[in-house]
Parts: structure tokens; C-alpha cells; sequence
């Protein structure tokens, strides 16, 4: 558990610190890592290997899907901006 | 058979790209709104054989084989069923016209659609991890659907909604996992059993505060609410409505609820945090909304605050609480939506929605400034709407357990929100018209019908409240202050 | 202790993935980090779980991520400033410590319930008893999908 | 009959209401004859629901002992009865009487929205009922107010707040009693006035008085007089709100409240009414206006009936019901007649009318029984009401309050000789064309009327055994023989003889002003509004010094001065540099908070994340 945690931590500092858009979702990804790790290292603990598994690929199909329409995202911000830069994303606020 | 609640969204969804290749607006208009109209037909039937019934927990057959899909509709879940597709069957209609210049309307159908699917598919599962899964499944269709005007606005709310929600759902996950490695089971009543049994209340404190955070941030509780006023104002108009009058209800308050009472159990740690919270969001919408001129952003701000009035009459525990804030949750629903797609039809006829440069537009769009009146005046909570009786029974609930410094704030909050309404009145419909809208038009058919619709609902349930809350409200409070021994006695399969 | 390794292993790659500067390198420190992750999830007999890991998060999102660098082409634009870098070990330490503590004081403090082990094989787990998550499944991939389509359709007017 | 027919009479006339409210103005006939047919059958109904006597209808509508509780009972049925008479009639008339008008749909919605809401307020056995129905009154009054035209916004206003006041003051009555006894259903409610529930019973009568139009709540009548159309004003002050007020009035000093001959309350009571009585007839004496004149009549009337009902005495309460019924028969009548007369001469100035009784018989005939009905002639109905009053106020041993019914007598009749002699009789003035009789649409609720007040008058047992009497079954001592119509027309008893002197007495006033007015009838009145005392509070009557509303509105002006200097700009400024100077820098910090930044929310959730665990770490412990 402790390097979920860590692993958690790690992704969570990326997206407090980071201000290229990719490497956000990079950190996001770094999470995912951790929580599928969480999953498996629960079922496997529990002698429940097989649920486990199929949580975990669930997940990951979530995940890809995520991915997928925030990669989309992020390439139609770049269309509208040049630029990667999460800095400049603040036009809404207030 | 529950599971059409699903299904039938869900096919009609696959299958709208291939209908729009055929024809590209009429066809998935009109598939699109039939399905939604059946689903609210299918809802109300089905809801009369649960309440002569009792609760349903379902096992579906397939091909004469018995699957293992387990769905239960009780009484909660059938009222939030009946919001979604009451709600959705109004925007779909709204959609017919409003979505017209957007282009790819069968895409557009198709994402909506999903995003139905996921709701109900969130309300009726039996297990935590297919919450989650269809909590995302409605989540992936709102960040496209955000972004789907392809604007800078709207991309940039899209990506934080979508960046945000990514950690939120991540703090969901480890709790589950958590949940899953000390009590070995995901399914509802297996958990519930096993806290019972456990009597780990470190353990449920975290993950109480997991699910706050996770659920929290979908449900746009202060301080877990930045995206909601980016996101729900940059979407097309009747996204907005769906957002905020069902999805944030549905993903966040519903989930929240349904664990912490029917599974955790409320114990008094839980509601102490879940009524500030509460309190919390109520000041901070309202007094942030005093001050905004954008009319989406104003609104989306009030979701913050009206967000918060939900949180405290159900956190308070009370049977009557939990009906205060179910039957909040349910006109919330219904008058919010009523009020985004008022602003749209602003919007799409006058090109802004900047307060201060609208005025007197309701001699252009009668239609729309009555609608918005109904609706302002209904969250504003002024007798003998809809809104009203809720508040009402929201502060008769705290004034019973005796929280009063909480009636206080729900009191005055209320004022202020009656107060920023009649800003939105005076500044948008009334006073002198500005010149520059001197040729505006009224809304177009569906979008009118639509907002007559939601309209008259809010005026109806403010004068038949009583059957309201007997026939759909009662069972749902009593599905929720039964708490964990409901859960422990009938989800038993 | 060879499980302990790889776990090193994969939280190094992790913060490889985020610190380093060229986009490039860490989208693919982050395969690696999957690839890790994989192993570990073959070690602890999850075989399928490490066959989706290698394929779909290592394969298929790493494919992904590289497409939309090669497609945005500014790994340059931005600057990282540097003393995230350098503040990262600080705060990552201290993490650790606080970590393990938590980790101690509050695992000691729970039980665990016991339920019997369950039969049969992965497929019949999967088809048997999550057969709705496979719906849900189903319903993230049109979702995914469709919101793709969405984003790169092309406007018919309006655009800004 | 099943309880849920007790819906009839309130659902059938607002669905009347919505029809006439949807066909569209330019139509004719449909909308009349839709009417016509619809308040006959309203009128059926009651018949037959009055014949019923008996039937309970409750649904439960929002908990707490709210319920949605309709009670028909002996008195009820027969001011539902009441009601639907005169909404036939009225609609009948105004079939002519308003055909053409430019906002002829919300008339008849109006109308019928009325009588819809006060039969719901007349059968409602629940407070919170009869506020809900009494309240919606008020804006159907306000509305029809209106219909008068351009001029008549400022009379609505006025009604709409003078009404609104007493309507406060009967829900805090009401409160008060739902406090005090904790019921709100009516027919639970019985108590003895005192202390709180006497505070209560002198609001819930100040709502009842209010509504009926007794002093000092009376001023908005005469101004509307002249605002509204006639058929409002014989529809609502004389007919409508008059059975309302004092259906309640009565309920209140009978049922909720058991009140004691002579007690406190009786006595303010009857003060009240016969300084209504005098004032207003007073008031009367003078007009020149034929529907003014009208108007003070229809307050001083109500003088009657509250004194009547104040006595606390059997034959007073009966004698202030039965003038109640009696009252709105001739007053609906008279009003009408006036409109009638205002059909045709397109005025109601009495110094441009005289001589019409040969072009307009059947009016004049009908004039002048209800006159002489409201007056008091043997053997007309007023006479036997009045009767009954002076019996049961003599009976309470204050004669002073039946010496003021007297002089009120007096004076009513004398302004009726002045009405009548100035319009039908005396010489044809040059300022009006020829003219025909109206209508006969528009003479026959006019003839159905005087035709009852006879009928009341003559066979007065008919009304009295079928009508009041069983209102004080139960209300009085047992044994006591409850049958009025012995008094009936009996001239031999020493009130009778005075009453009939005072009779006498105000011909001689009509003839002596007459004489000295150079035989120009409409300033009959002039010897008496010269009198020396009589004249100062004439004139100052006349500039609206006793009107409470104008007098209310100067002081609130003055006030309103001292407060803005004073209170208004040291709150102001307050306001100004405290409260919106925090409002907004809060909000403006808060706004200033949502940077936009992704990273900063994520920084909040995590702290959010950070302290909830905390907090419930804490809590947990």
C-alpha cells in the first residue's frame, strides 16, 4: 500500500507543479498506475486474484477511453492556441 | 425488465452514427426523442408496479440462461430515474431545434445518449465497482459533450473538468480497492455486512473522505467545485441543463448518498461533515452568483449553492431531512434545467450572455422570460412554487434536530438567492429594452415547448406537492433513513 | 524482495516519466513503468491483468501519447521550471516517512473479513460475476469513441 | 350525492372562468350563453346541495392537520345558495350590461373566479383553506376593479391594500386561535374569549368587518363606486362580500367564539355598527351621485347586521342574518337599477336626471320597492329585519345603540325620497335625449329582485323558518322557542310605532329641504348638510379628512420624510459602507479565488481532501 501511496503522491505533485498539458495527463497516468497496483495488490492480499483481474481490466479499458478523448482534447487546445501551456489556459474565471 | 433502462440507450446509441449516415438531422431527432419519451413512459409504469410492490432487486435471464447481472430498483432509484428521464425527454425536445447549428447531430444524440445510459446504469447497480464504471461512462460523455462546440471556452472547461474528475475518480478507485481488500466483496450488501461485522470506524472514515473528495468533486461541493462554473456555462445550453440538472445529482449526490446512508451508515462524525460541507457550498455559491454578469455562469454558481441545500438536508439524517433534500434534489433538477435552457434561448437570440447588456427581453421573447420567472422564482423559493416546499421542509427538518445556527444560514442564503434571481429578472426581461435587440425573435417551437414543459411541472408540483411526496418522495426517504439494515435485509441475492 | 525491487523500479520510472524535460522520454519512461507493472502482476498470478497492462497501457496509450507529441510539436515551448525538479526529492521523502507511518498505525488498527475463496477460472469470474461491468465496458468504449469522433469532426460554421 | 360533488361548486365556475377566458373578445353570444347556462347550473347545484344540508369532503393535502377539508352545513348551504343566486343574476345582466366591452374576457373570468373562490371560502372547514380562497379574492377584486378603466388603478390599489390589511389581521387571528387551541379545523374550534383568544377574536373581526365593508375599513367602496362598473359593485361589495363578512362575522361570534350578551365584545361590536349606521348614512344624506349614494348605503347597512350580531341576543343575531340576505337582495337591485338608469342616460349625476318614471317604468317600479325595502316600509322585507335588530338591541338595555338605528332609519329613507323624487319624479331635465326602458335581459334580475324583497316582506315565516332559524339551532337556551316570524310585520308594539314615526318624520326632512331647494329634489338634502356643526364635518368628510386610508397615506408621507432624512440615510449609509462593502469583498475575493488555474483547484480539493480527514479523525475519536 505504501507504494501506491507514493506512486499517488508522485502523480499528484506532477499535476500541482507541471505546466506542459501532456505531461499533466502523464502525471494522470501515474495515478492509474497506482490504482491499478491497488486493485491488484487488494485481490491478491485477499487470496481473490481473479475479481482482482477483471476490475483492473475494466479499468484499464476506462482508462484508454479516457486517454483517448483527453489526448483529443488536448490537441484541439493546441489547435486553438499553439501552445501546450496550462498557464494559459485561465481565460475562464471569476 | 430493469435492464431496458440501460440497454435501450446504450443500442440506440451504437446505432446513431449509422443512422446518421442516412439522414442527417430528421431521423436522429426523431429516434432520439422517442427512445428518451419511452424511457419516461417506461419509468412511470414501472414505477407504479414498485410501489404496489415493493422493492425489485432483479436477476436477469438471457437465452433462458441466468446471468449474473444484478440490478435493484427500490424507491431511491426509481425517483432518480423518473428525474432523469423527465429531465432528458424536456432537453431532447430543446435539442431538436437548439443543436441545429452545431453540426453532427447524430453524434451529438449518440453522447447524450451514452451519457443517459451511464446514469441509469449508475443509479440501478448493485456494486461498488459498477458504480464506478458507469459513473465513468457518463463522465466520458460529459467532457465530450462540453467540448462539443470546439470553442477555446469550451475545450478549456472540458479539459479542466476532465483533469479534475481524472484524480477524483482515481481517490474513488483506491477506496474501492480499499474496501475490496478488507471486506473481499464490492457487492452492496456484502460491504454493508461486513462493516457491520468489521466495526472499523478509522477505516470508514477514510473512506468516507475518499468518496467526499471523489463523488464530492462530481457533485461540485466547496471546496471540490472548481469545474462546474467553467464547465456547465461552456456547454451548449442543453448540456448545461442535463450537467446541472441531473448528471452532478446522479454521479455525485446520489452516490454519495446511497453508500454513506445504505452502506457506511450515517453515524453522526459523517453527518457532522457532510452539513458543513453543506453550509459551506450554500454561502459560497450564493455569494459568489451575487456578483457575476455572465447569466450561465450566475447559474451555475447557483447549482453550487442550491447543491449545498441537498448536502445539508440529507447529511442531517432525519427522515425528514433526507425528504427535504431528495425532494430539493428532484425541483433543483427540475427548475435548474428550466433556467439553463431560459439561457439559451437568451443566448442563442441575442448572441450574449452578459447580463448588463441584455434588457428588456421580455417584450421580444415573452415566452422565455414567463418560463424564467416560474423558474427564478421557483429556486428562490417563494410560495406556492416547487422550491419553496422543499427549502421548506429542508429548515423544518434543522429547526426539528435543532441546528439552528444551519436554518439560519439555509434561511438567509435564500434570501440572497431570491435576490440575485430578481437581478437576472430585472437586468435580462424587464426594464427598457435595449435597442440592439430590437429584432429578436421569440424561441423556436421545441425550445419553447421544452421550457412551457419544465415550467408547468415546476408549477404543478408546487400546488400538488402532497401526491408528490407520497407517491414518488416517501418510498425513496424510506429506501434511506432504513439505512445499512435495508441494504443488509433486501439486497440479499 | 525481488517484488520490493520491481515496485522501486516502477515508482523510479514514475518520476523518471514526470521529471524529465523531453516529452518524449517520459512518455516512454512511463511504458517502462508499465511494463514493471506488468511483471509485478504476473508475479502476483494475475496473469491477465499483466497481458492487458503490457498490451493496452505500455502498447496502445503509449502509441497514443507519442502520436499527440509528434502532432503538437512544441515540446519546446514550454518551460518546466526547474525548481519543481529539485524541490520534488524534498517533498518526496517526506511523503515516504509520513506514508509509512500512516501505513503502520492505521493497518494495525483494522481487521479483515474472511470469505472463502472463490472457484473456477478467470474467464468464468469475469463472465459470471462482472458480467455488467462488461456492459459498462462496452458503454466507455462507444463513449471514448464517439467523443473522439466528436472532437475532430469538422465544424460545418461557426468556428471561432 | 358523494362527498367529491362538493367540489362542484368551486371547480365547475373556474372552468367556466378559463372558457370565457379563452374565447376571444370579438365573439358574441357563445361567451353569454356559456354563462348564462353555466351559473344556472351553479345555481342548480347549490339548490340541490342545500336540500342535502349535510356532507363532509376531506382530503389530506399537506399534513400537520392542514387538509383540504370542505364542510356543507345547514348555514353554509345557504350562502352557497346566496352566492350562486346572485352570480346568475349578475351574469345575466351583465349578458347587456357589459356586451362590447373591450376587456369583456377578463370580466367574465374574473366573475366567475369569484364566485369560485368564495364558495371554496364558504365551504372551507380548514383556516388555512378559508385564507387561501379569501386571499385569492382579494386579487380577483383587485382585478375587476380595474375593468372600470384607466382611472380606476388607484382605487384598486387602495381596496387591494385596505383589504389586504384586514386579511393580515384575520391570519393573525387565525394564528393566534391555531396556537390557542392547536386545530385548524373550524368546526373543532370553541372557545371562550380570553386573553389571547381575545386578541384573536378582535383580529379575525377586524378580517370579517373588513371584508363586508363596515367603518373604518369602508372608504375604497364609495371610490369605486364611481370607478367600477355597476355590475362589480352590485356583484361584489353589495352582494358578494357582503355575504362573506358576515358569514364569517356571524361564524366567529357563534361558533369559534362563545360570546356573552353584554360582554366587552358584544358591545364593541355594537358599537361599531351603529357608528357605521349613523356615519355613513350621514355620508349618504348628501351625494349627488346616484351610485355613491348607493355606496354609503351599502356601509351603512352593514351597520345593521354587525349590531344585529353583536346583541349576542337571538333575534338580533337572526335579524342581522336575515338583513344580511335581505340587504344584498334590495342592494344588488338598486345598484342595478342605477345601472339600468346609467344604460340608457349615460349618467348616474342626480342633477342631470328627473322625470324618467314614464320612459323608464319597470325601473322606476323596481326602484322603488328596493328603495322602500332598504328603507324600512311596511310590509317590505327591510322592515322585518330591521324589526328583528331593534327587538334584540332594545333587549340588551342600551338603548342608545337602537336610537342610533333609529336615526340611521331616518335619514335612509329620507335619502331614498331625495334619490328617487331627483331621478324618476319631478320635472324632465334638457341635459338627457329621450330614452326607452332597457332590456329586458337587464329588467328581469332587477323585477326577480324586487319580487323577492316582497315576498321576503310579506310571507316573512318562508325565509325566517326555512333560512335563519336553524343557523341558532344550538344556540340557545333549551326550551326556547325559536320562531321570529311572530315579530314579522307587527305594527303594535311601541318599536314598530317609532320605527314607522321615523318613516314619517323623514318625509317631513324630504319635504321641508325640497321646499327650500326652490323644488329641485337633489338638493333635498341641503337644510341638514348646512346644519352648523354638520357642515364643517360635511366638508371635511368631503376632502377625505375621516378617510383613514388618504389620512394614512399623508402621514405616512410625512413620516416617510422624518424617516428619510433621519433613519433612511444613516441606514443607507450603513448599508452602503458596511454591508456592501463586505458583500462585495467577499465576492469579489471569492471570484478573485477562481483563477482559472487547474493547479490552484487541485490545491483546494487536496486541501478540502486533507482537512476532512482530519475533521473526522477528530470526530471519529
Amino acid at each position: 500500500m505504501g507504494f501506491v501511496a507514493a506512486l499517488i503522491f508522485i502523480g499528484i505533485y506532477c499535476l500541482l507543479t507541471m505546466r506542459n498539458l501532456i505531461k499533466l495527463f502523464i502525471g494522470v497516468e501515474v495515478i492509474a498506475k497506482g490504482v491499478s497496483l491497488a486493485l491488484i495488490a487488494s485481490g491478491f492480499e485477499r487470496n481473490n486474484i481473479y475479481i482482482a483481474q477483471s476490475l483492473t481490466i475494466t479499468f484499464i479499458v476506462v482508462e484508454v477511453s479516457v486517454v483517448a478523448t483527453a489526448l483529443a482534447i488536448i490537441i484541439n487546445i493546441y489547435r486553438h492556441t499553439k501552445s501546450l501551456d496550462i498557464r494559459k489556459l485561465t481565460r475562464l474565471k471569476g | 425488465m430493469v435492464f431496458t433502462f440501460i440497454l435501450v440507450p446504450l443500442v440506440m446509441a451504437s446505432l446513431m452514427p449509422l443512422i446518421g449516415k442516412i439522414s442527417k438531422k430528421f431521423l436522429p431527432d426523431i429516434l432520439t426523442n422517442i427512445t428518451l419519451l419511452f424511457l419516461l413512459i417506461y419509468s412511470i409504469t414501472i414505477g407504479r408496479q414498485i410501489i404496489s410492490s415493493g422493492t425489485g432487486i432483479r436477476q436477469l435471464v438471457w437465452l433462458g440462461q441466468q446471468l449474473n447481472i444484478t440490478l435493484a430498483l427500490d424507491g431511491f432509484s426509481l425517483l432518480m430515474l423518473f428525474l432523469i428521464s423527465l429531465v432528458s425527454f424536456a432537453v431532447g425536445l430543446y435539442c431538436i431545434n437548439y443543436m441545429e447549428h452545431y453540426g453532427s447531430k447524430a453524434v451529438f444524440y449518440a453522447l447524450f445518449l451514452l451519457m443517459i445510459a451511464g446514469m441509469n446504469g449508475l443509479v440501478l447497480a448493485t456494486d461498488l465497482f459498477s458504480i464506478y464504471v458507469f459513473l465513468e461512462v457518463a463522465a466520458v460523455a460529459s467532457y465530450a459533450l462540453v467540448a462539443f462546440g470546439l470553442g477555446y471556452d469550451e475545450l478549456e472547461a472540458s479539459f479542466k473538468y476532465l483533469m479534475l474528475s481524472a484524480v477524483a475518480t482515481a481517490f474513488i478507485l483506491v477506496s474501492i480497492a480499499l474496501i475490496f481488500g478488507f471486506t473481499d466483496s464490492l457487492r452492496l450488501h456484502d460491504v454493508a455486512l461486513a462493516f457491520q461485522l468489521l466495526n472499523a470506524k478509522y477505516l470508514v472514515g477514510l473512506c468516507v473522505t475518499l468518496f467526499i473528495f471523489g463523488f464530492g468533486l462530481k457533485a461540485a461541493i466547496v471546496p471540490f467545485h472548481a469545474w462546474l462554473p467553467d464547465a456547465h456555462p461552456s456547454a451548449p445550453a442543453p448540456i448545461s441543463a442535463m450537467l446541472s440538472g441531473v448528471l452532478i445529482k446522479i454521479s455525485g449526490i446520489y452516490a454519495i448518498t446511497r453508500i454513506f446512508l445504505n452502506v457506511f451508515g450515517l453515524n453522526p462524525a459523517i453527518s457532522t461533515v457532510l452539513m458543513y460541507l453543506g453550509v459551506i457550498s450554500i454561502l459560497v455559491g450564493a455569494i459568489i452568483a451575487f456578483s457575476q454578469n455572465d447569466i450561465k455562469r450566475m447559474l451555475a454558481y447557483s447549482s453550487i449553492s442550491q447543491i449545498g441545500y441537498i448536502i445539508l438536508g440529507i447529511g442531517l439524517g432525519t427522515p425528514l431531512g433526507i425528504l427535504g433534500g431528495l425532494f430539493h434534489l428532484f425541483n433543483h433538477g427540475i427548475f435548474k434545467s428550466l433556467l439553463f435552457l431560459n439561457s439559451g434561448a437568451v443566448e442563442q437570440a441575442t448572441g450574449t450572455r452578459a447580463l448588463d447588456k441584455m434588457g428588456g427581453l421580455a417584450k421580444r421573447m415573452p415566452i422565455t422570460a414567463a418560463t424564467s420567472v416560474v423558474g427564478s422564482l421557483s429556486i428562490a423559493g417563494v410560495p406556492p412554487l416547487n422550491g419553496f416546499w422543499s427549502k421548506l421542509i429542508i429548515i423544518i427538518a434543522l429547526v426539528q434536530a435543532k441546528a439552528y445556527g444551519f436554518a439560519i444560514v439555509a434561511v438567509l442564503a435564500s434570501g440572497i438567492t431570491l435576490w440575485y434571481y430578481l437581478i437576472i429578472q430585472r437586468q435580462a426581461f424587464f426594464g427598457k429594452l435595449n435597442e440592439t435587440w430590437n429584432n429578436v425573435k421569440e424561441a423556436p417551437f421545441w425550445m419553447s415547448a421544452s421550457m412551457i414543459i419544465l415550467a408547468l411541472i415546476c408549477i404543478a408540483i408546487g400546488i400538488l406537492f402532497p401526491i408528490i411526496i407520497k407517491s414518488w418522495l416517501v418510498p425513496a426517504t424510506n429506501v434511506l433513513s432504513a439505512g445499512v439494515y435495508y441494504t443488509i435485509n433486501l439486497f440479499r441475492f | 524482495m525481488i517484488q520490493t525491487l520491481l515496485l522501486t523500479a516502477l515508482v523510479i520510472f514514475s518520476i523518471l516519466a514526470v521529471l524529465l524535460r523531453d516529452l518524449l522520454k517520459a512518455a516512454i519512461s512511463l511504458a517502462i513503468a508499465s511494463i514493471f507493472l506488468a511483471i509485478i502482476f504476473f508475479r502476483m498470478n494475475a496473469t491477465y491483468a499483466g497481458v492487458f497492462e503490457i498490451s493496452v497501457v505500455a502498447g496502445l496509450i503509449t502509441v497514443l501519447f507519442v502520436s499527440t507529441i509528434a502532432l503538437t510539436k512544441s515540446d519546446g515551448d514550454v518551460r518546466e521550471s526547474k525548481v519543481v525538479s529539485i524541490l520534488f526529492p524534498i517533498f518526496f521523502v517526506l511523503f515516504i516517512i509520513i506514508d509509512i507511518f500512516v501505513m503502520k498505525t492505521l493497518l494495525n488498527r483494522l481487521m479483515v473479513v474472511r470469505y472463502p475463496a472463490p472457484t473456477g477460472n478467470f474467464g468464468q469470474v469475469l463472465w459470471g460475476q462482472r458480467t455488467l461491468d462488461l456492459v459498462g465496458q462496452i458503454g466507455v468504449i462507444f463513449a471514448g469513441v464517439f467523443a473522439v469522433i466528436a472532437l475532430f469532426r469538422k465544424r460545418d460554421k461557426k468556428d471561432e | 350525492m358523494t362527498p367529491a360533488n362538493l367540489l362542484i361548486p368551486i371547480l365547475l365556475p373556474v372552468g367556466l372562468g378559463i372558457i370565457s377566458f379563452l374565447i376571444p373578445s370579438k365573439t358574441k353570444l357563445i361567451r353569454e350563453i356559456i354563462s348564462i347556462i353555466g351559473a344556472g347550473v351553479i345555481f342548480y347545484v347549490a339548490v340541490v346541495l342545500f336540500r342535502i344540508k349535510n356532507l363532509n369532503y376531506i382530503v389530506p393535502w399537506a399534513g400537520t392537520g392542514i387538509d383540504f377539508d370542505l364542510r356543507l352545513y345547514h348555514f353554509s348551504g345557504f350562502i352557497l345558495l346566496g352566492l350562486s343566486g346572485f352570480l346568475f343574476l349578475i351574469v345575466l345582466y351583465s349578458s347587456i350590461k357589459m356586451r362590447g366591452h373591450n376587456r369583456i374576457r377578463e370580466y367574465y373570468g374574473y366573475v366567475f373566479l369569484t364566485a369560485a373562490l368564495a364558495n371554496g371560502a364558504v365551504l372551507a372547514n380548514n383556516f388555512v383553506l378559508l385564507v387561501f380562497f379569501w386571499e385569492g379574492l382579494l386579487l380577483t377584486l383587485y382585478g375587476l376593479i380595474t375593468i372600470g378603466g384607466k382611472e380606476s388603478y388607484r382605487t384598486a390599489v387602495k381596496s387591494f391594500i385596505i383589504s389586504g390589511f384586514c386579511d393580515f389581521c384575520m391570519i393573525l387571528g387565525i394564528g393566534i386561535l391555531w396556537y390557542a387551541t392547536g386545530t385548524l379545523r373550524m368546526s373543532d374550534i370553541s372557545v371562550q374569549p380570553h386573553g389571547l383568544t381575545a386578541v384573536s377574536f378582535f383580529l379575525m373581526m377586524i378580517g370579517a368587518i373588513g371584508k363586508a365593508g363596515g367603518m373604518p375599513f369602508h372608504t375604497w367602496i364609495p371610490d369605486a363606486a364611481i370607478d367600477a362598473p355597476v355590475s362589480v359593485m352590485a356583484f361584489l361589495p353589495a352582494s358578494v362580500e357582503k355575504l362573506l363578512g358576515i358569514y364569517l362575522l356571524t361564524r366567529i361570534s357563534l361558533d369559534f367564539f362563545k360570546l356573552q350578551v353584554n360582554s366587552a365584545f358584544c358591545i364593541t361590536l355594537m358599537i361599531i355598527g351603529s357608528a357605521t349606521i349613523v356615519l355613513a348614512v350621514f355620508m349618504a344624506l348628501i351625494q349627488k351621485d346616484f351610485k355613491k349614494l348607493l355606496s354609503f348605503h351599502a356601509i351603512s347597512q352593514v351597520g345593521y347586521m354587525i349590531l344585529g350580531i353583536g346583541t349576542g341576543i337571538p333575534i338580533g343575531i337572526a335579524g342581522g342574518v336575515f338583513h344580511m340576505i335581505n340587504h344584498a337582495m334590495y342592494k344588488c337591485g338598486l345598484f342595478l337599477s342605477a345601472g339600468s338608469v346609467e344604460h340608457r342616460t349615460g349618467t348616474t349625476e342626480l342633477k342631470k336626471l328627473g322625470g324618467l318614471y314614464r320612459e323608464m317604468p319597470v325601473t322606476a317600479l323596481c326602484f322603488a320597492v328596493c328603495a322602500a325595502a332598504i328603507s324600512g316600509v311596511w310590509p317590505l322585507n327591510g322592515f322585518v329585519s330591521k324589526e328583528m335588530i331593534f327587538h334584540g338591541s332594545k333587549e340588551t338595555g342600551y338603548l342608545i345603540f337602537t336610537i342610533a338605528a333609529w336615526v340611521g332609519a331616518i335619514f335612509t329613507f329620507a335619502s331614498f325620497l331625495k334619490a328617487g323624487h331627483s331621478t324618476f319624479l319631478g320635472p324632465r331635465t334638457k341635459d338627457i335625449p329621450r330614452v326607452k326602458e332597457s332590456e329586458s335581459l337587464i329588467l328581469l334580475p332587477m323585477i326577480i329582485l324586487a319580487g323577492l324583497c316582497i315576498l321576503f316582506g310579506v310571507y316573512n315565516k318562508l325565509p325566517l323558518t326555512l333560512f335563519i332559524q336553524p343557523i341558532l339551532e344550538g344556540h340557545v337556551p333549551v326550551g326556547e322557542h325559536l320562531d321570529f316570524s311572530n315579530h314579522g310585520l307587527a305594527v303594535a308594539n311601541p318599536i314598530a310605532m317609532i320605527s314607522i314615526l321615523c318613516l314619517f318624520i323623514a318625509l317631513a326632512i324630504h319635504f321641508y329641504g325640497w321646499n327650500r331647494g326652490e323644488k329641485r329634489a337633489y338638493l333635498a338634502s341641503e337644510p341638514i348638510h348646512n346644519l352648523p356643526v354638520l357642515k364643517m364635518l360635511y366638508n371635511k368628510s368631503e376632502a377625505r379628512f375621516f378617510d383613514l386610508y388618504e389620512q394614512g397615506v399623508k402621514v405616512l408621507k410625512g413620516l416617510s420624510y422624518i424617516l428619510f432624512v433621519g433613519v433612511d440615510r444613516t441606514i443607507d449609509w450603513i448599508y452602503e459602507k458596511f454591508v456592501t462593502f463586505i458583500g462585495r469583498t467577499f465576492s469579489r475575493a471569492l471570484s478573485w479565488a477562481h483563477s482559472g488555474n487547474y493547479a490552484n483547484y487541485l490545491a483546494w480539493c487536496i486541501a478540502g481532501l486533507v482537512i476532512i480527514i482530519l475533521f473526522i479523525g477528530k470526530l471519529l475519536r
